[in-house]
């Protein structure tokens, strides 16, 4: 198409790549993090819960901040995981960690509604067929909580593609490396006329989250009609 | 509704205000394209404080500031900031590159934000921009550059002297010099239709004067 | 193999306080509804942890309150049919066959096809348990638990789902497994036809608590215990086929007694067991002549015993073997019955029908 | 009251094609797990809409394909008793029970009572379902169809989860809906003992279609019809109470004959219907002497069915009343019994048990 | 408390009043429209699920941007409210209509996931004891779906209280009327030396917050407890 030009793409598709990895990398622990919540009952169980949420409540410039004094090179994690050749600072890495943080307690939530529906039954059925905890996890639980995992999965995606706050300031704007489509949106809000090439971007961010809705609701639809038995 | 970054002084600025006249002066705060915005949309604001010319010029343009209140209000300078190191002369032949060794340069967005539009402009005067462009680290506004080069994430950044100023873990390690960029001013002017013009005048007396002096912005007047 | 439970549990008003032994065999649990035993038989399955007691399986511990072993449910190699189907819904009916092979590690093919053919199920392998009839799921769960090859099969009133013919069906399976294994198994059920034709041992429960046990021949045969109500008295006999004759009638013998009986398969010499109900069973004082009953026994009364209602209970030694009669008083006076009498006992070869006849415990055919 | 069913359903690889008319009373439906006997009772509630056909109760159309009517559940005034209870996790038991009585706009609280104390869940009122057990949990879901105020009863299986003695005590109460009210119930059973105690008439499924349909004493009646296994043949008297004796003997008079079974409940000259099981009737060429069965019946052949097995069904004339006596092939060459000889039935008072005998349909008392 | 200014004090309580009135105004629609994504299949049913979703997918300040454009007092839905009598505009009605919107996906979603979970069989045995459509949701769907509305007003809450980009371009930041803790926290991190105030701000918005997520866990926990049996 001609009416984004090569560094939009670029935004584009780096808009893609981060949400993705947010999404994909933050479904395991957000999976595990859901289940956990819904079936153990452990010490410190509310405040992690707690956790989950900050960064919902927090103003996302605070996360970013937070972020940053983390996950920062000099930051204590961020130094760390540096030493191993981990770095998020200024990296698309970073943005895709403070989308993936940001998206977590939507992902969290979907999941877990799911996971406390499951019928606790069903998993006291494959424990007398022998499942340990472990494989009643995944062949019981976990299957039958797709519902929620593909809600927490587009939220995620969705909150990761629109995320912008956190994400500028952990990160900044880096043409190639950190400069999501929200990044470039907002750039061109602030400046008198950029109205229309905002819109651009804007139309194509609608279009990626709203093709991965339908896929989404697609899978979820051909999930449950094979519960409901064919 | 004023630019965020001079809600310190403004906030002193609005309390003197009260006190002298009775009236109390209701100051939003917010990003500069969103307050213009807002007064496009009919908000209620009797008086606009922006961080740059050209949405004033825009709301100008549309009616919507009454073009003989408007004068430009403040002024401020731009300045190079790192954590400690020795100051610098900033000159054409300023190694940025080499200082920044593999850090980045910390700036606000350099086409969207005033102060990273100064700053590049700046750069670009001394023919620094090109060799500096692919080190730059953007933020979405000043504070969050001088957070960067704060937390040390980033080695240098540039910012406004008022900011750089109120950050005791940064150092300003040198000013730009005031030509080459365009001058760096907040123009004020009254919202069509809206009342407050003593406001307006009363933020060129004398005690709004030095407050907006005590946090480093130069004072444009009528001199 | 042997199972022993010895448990207190209080859940929530309901208190159970249960001890007995599962020998080898068909152990029935039954009683009212709501006298404990899914309770009971979530306790051996570990899916609840009794307050106190202890849980052996030969000598493997599966539960010790005083010692606090419990040993979680997957380690402890059940089968357990559940009173409500429980099939995985996101699993096809063939994969929920397969679930519990896949952590015993292995899968027969063999086995397989036997126990699906036996269920019935073939036509529903590769559907989804979501709309399937309530038999059908019933016969799922039976087939699942069957195939996770247990050391100890829990069923929680399996067949009650299911039609006669079905039933029919299904009852020689458990039937071979009680008698082809060394297996306990804890089968709940209020079906007389069911008890009689499967237990090896039998406990009933009242209000939590076991108020009877023991081997089922004596339970089901002491006329001061009817515990399935009095139409399921009646008496075990141990026989074995003796002719088989050509029209339809197999000639069974148990001590002295011949007894002739609806055609049974197997061949001359092979044990059966025969549950004779005593309400089938009529007296005479005389041998009656010129009747449709095909069996009429030499017997002598050994005891007898009048209940609150219009009708007695009559225990007969009859060749050796001992039976159930069923009368009513007035019959009991008007024949003068009395204990050590000599009379006849009248029955019909329909009345031991299919389902009161059964390979017997520990046959070795 | 009249409940007309003509409905083609295709459900998956299952195709329903069930036409048939429910007069007032219980109409039975049986048939093997699988047959279709819960989708024609989920067509029948509204639950799922049929292809094509028709549905109607009284002159209330529910259902019809060609004019594209189709009532919403909601208005076809249903007692609806599901295989798996379905009762409502949040609210507690009374609130389940009371639940369908906020629609039909009343709540009598004797009805109420007089429901509860029948099914004996006056302790589980406040509790919540989630923890009942399986009879506890079907006796509530029964309970709360009934409280439902309903024009039509569907009630599937509803008995199934329950002890024999819970039945007993169930049982009257839909014996008295039957009789008291002029109300459908459509009654899915496996149990012979069911259906010969409630059935007005009955329905026989396979595969989806009606095989066999018609008034329960003439489809039980008939011995070329044994629909629910052979144990289940029988015969169906109207009778009415004559003599109550002292010793615990009631005698019953049908046409000519006199019968005596163990007490029933009842004033002389009210109406019950006796279900003679047609195992339990033995025949004999001459009178018997000194035998405990108290009823030696009169009686001629009028029909001998030999079936394909060693049994052979017999049906007679007593008094003007039907009976089948089931008998083996051997007897009837043995005997020589042949249509329109002159036999007498032996018949034991304890088979005519508490269960096959039920107040009249129609009776009033 | 002496530690925060009267200022302060406003822009919390109005925050607490704007979350509030987002959480609570929004959940009826939101339990609709989960009802409706859940139980319903209409013309246009994705299009509504895509609508539902936008708030998250756009940057804030798009969506700021947007509400400024149909409810500012110049925009076509906003001018006709104004007439009678409704105004968004630079109120704190406003605000909590930005915060509410923002907020809705996340309603919406968790809803949906327990509207689906609740056994279609129970609404089936309603029905046929004489329930019409709307008692069987009154009476079963909706108190099945407790989890769902709990977790959907909690998460709409913490969001409202964190709420920040759309609140600010849409409503501005106007002390007392809609300068909200957010906007509070954006204005000091803004200005030299406001961290120890920003910082102040966001430990009671944290504290609110979770005050909420843990009263909700308790009356979920209670609700469950409930349905499990007693
Ligand atoms: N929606 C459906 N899709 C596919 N098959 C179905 C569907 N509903 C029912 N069936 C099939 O139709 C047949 C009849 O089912 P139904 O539930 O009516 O049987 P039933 O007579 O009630 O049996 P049971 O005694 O086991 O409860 C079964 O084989 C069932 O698997
Ligand atoms: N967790 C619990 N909390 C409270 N009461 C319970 C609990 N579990 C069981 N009960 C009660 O204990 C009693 C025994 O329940 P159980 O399920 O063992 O009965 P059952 O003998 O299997 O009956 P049925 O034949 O009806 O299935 C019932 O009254 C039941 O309501
Ligand atoms: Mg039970
Ligand atoms: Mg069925």
């Amino acid at each position: 198409m001609t009416w984004l030009g090569p560094e939009e793409w670029q935004a584009v598709a780096l808009s893609l790549k981060v949400a993705l990895w947010a999404t994909l990398g933050g479904l395991p622990l957000g999976i595990l993090t859901a289940y956990a919540l819904a079936r153990w009952s452990f010490p410190g169980k509310q405040l992690l819960n707690g956790l989950v949420h900050l960064p919902l409540i927090l103003p996302p410039v605070v996360t970013g901040y937070l972020l940053l004094l983390t996950f920062g090179t000099r930051g204590p994690i961020g130094g760390a995981l540096q030493e191993i050749g981990i770095t998020f600072a200024f990296r698309w890495t970073g943005a895709a960690l403070a989308a993936g943080i940001m998206a977590f307690p939507l992902m969290v939530r979907a999941i877990r509604l799911s996971v406390e529906a499951v019928d606790p039954r069903l998993e006291e059925a494959a424990a007398t067929l022998g499942a340990s905890r472990m494989w009643v996890f995944a062949t019981v639980t976990l299957p039958l909580s797709l519902p929620g995992i593909l809600a927490g999965a587009v939220l995620a995606f969705a909150k990761a593609m629109g995320e912008f706050g956190a994400t500028i300031t952990f990160v900044s704007n880096i043409p190639g490396e950190t400069r999501t489509m929200p990044s470039a949106i907002y750039a061109f809000l602030q400046v008198p006329g950029g109205e229309s090439s905002a819109l651009r971007l804007v139309a194509v961010s609608v279009a990626i989250a709203m093709s991965a809705l339908l896929l989404s609701e697609m899978l979820a639809r051909r999930a449950a009609a094979r519960v409901a038995g064919a | 509704f004023a630019a965020a970054s001079t809600k310190t002084a403004l906030d002193e600025i609005s309390a003197l205000y009260a006190g002298s006249t009775g009236n109390r002066a209701v100051v939003s705060f917010a990003g500069s394209s969103a307050l213009a915005r807002q007064i496009e949309s009919g908000a209620p604001a009797d008086v606009f404080i922006s961080a740059d010319t050209g949405w004033m010029d825009r709301l100008e343009d549309q009616g919507l500031v009454d073009p003989a209140t408007r004068r430009d209000l403040l002024g401020n300078s731009l300045v190079l900031i790192g954590t400690g190191g020795d100051p610098v002369a900033i000159t054409p032949d300023l190694d940025l590159p080499a200082l920044l060794g593999n850090g980045r340069l910390a700036m606000a967005l350099v086409d969207a934000v005033p102060a990273g539009i100064y700053g590049k402009a700046a750069l670009q005067g001394l023919g620094l921009w090109q060799g500096v462009a692919p080190h730059v680290a953007q933020t979405d506004n000043v504070r969050a550059a001088l957070a960067l080069v704060a937390s040390g994430e980033a080695p240098l950044g540039i910012t406004y002297v008022t900011d750089a100023v109120a950050e005791p873990r940064v150092t300003v390690l040198g000013r730009f010099p005031a030509e080459s960029h365009p001058r760096i001013v907040y123009p004020a002017a009254a919202v069509t239709g809206g009342a407050a013009l003593d406001f307006l005048d009363f933020l060129r007396s004398p005690r709004a004067r030095a407050a907006f002096a005590a946090q480093e912005f130069v004072v444009l007047g009528d001199e | 193999m042997t199972l022993r439970v010895d448990i207190r549990q209080t859940l929530g008003r309901f208190v159970l306080d249960a001890q007995f032994v599962a020998p080898p065999g068909v152990t029935v649990l039954f009683g009212r509804s709501g006298s404990g035993k899914t309770s009971i038989v979530n306790a051996v399955a570990g899916l609840s942890r009794p307050g106190d007691g202890r849980i052996t399986l030969n000598d493997k511990l599966l539960y010790d309150g005083a010692r606090r072993v419990f040993l979680p449910p997957h380690k402890r190699r059940l089968g357990y049919i559940f009173q409500d189907a429980r099939l995985f819904p996101h699993l096809s009916v063939r994969q929920n066959l397969r679930y519990g092979g896949w952590f015993a590690g292995q899968h027969d093919p063999a086995d397989f096809a036997r126990v699906v053919e036996m269920l019935g199920i073939g036509a529903l392998l590769d559907r989804r348990p979501g709309r399937l009839s309530g038999g059908e799921r019933q016969r799922v769960a039976i087939g699942r638990a069957l195939l996770s090859r247990p050391a100890l099969i829990l069923a929680d009133e399996p067949l009650a789902a299911l039609d006669e013919a079905r039933k029919a069906e299904i009852l020689p399976y458990f039937e071979r497994l009680r008698d082809e294994t060394r297996m306990p198994i804890l089968y709940v059920s209020h079906a007389p036809a069911e008890v009689a034709r499967l237990a090896t041992s039998v406990i009933a429960l009242d209000g939590g608590r076991v108020v009877a046990q023991g081997a089922a021949a004596e339970i089901l045969g002491d006329p001061s215990v009817t515990p399935l109500g009095p139409r399921a008295a009646g008496a075990m006999l141990q026989a074995v086929i003796a002719v088989q004759h050509g029209d339809g009638i197999t000639e069974l013998s148990a001590g002295d007694l011949r007894l002739l009986v609806p055609q049974i398969a197997g061949a001359p010499g092979a044990a059966v067991r025969v549950h004779v109900q005593a309400q089938d069973v009529m007296l005479a004082t005389a041998r009656p002549e010129g009747i449709s009953a095909l069996n009429v026994l030499p017997a002598r009364i050994t005891a007898l015993r009048l209940g609150g209602g219009p009708g007695a209970l009559v225990q007969l030694d009859a060749g050796g073997n001992l039976l159930l009669a069923r009368v009513t008083r007035r019959s009991v006076a008007a024949l003068g019955l009395a204990q050590g009498q000599a009379v006849f006992a009248v029955l019909k070869a329909v009345s031991v029908a299919r389902d009161g006849i059964a390979g017997a415990a520990g046959s070795q055919r």
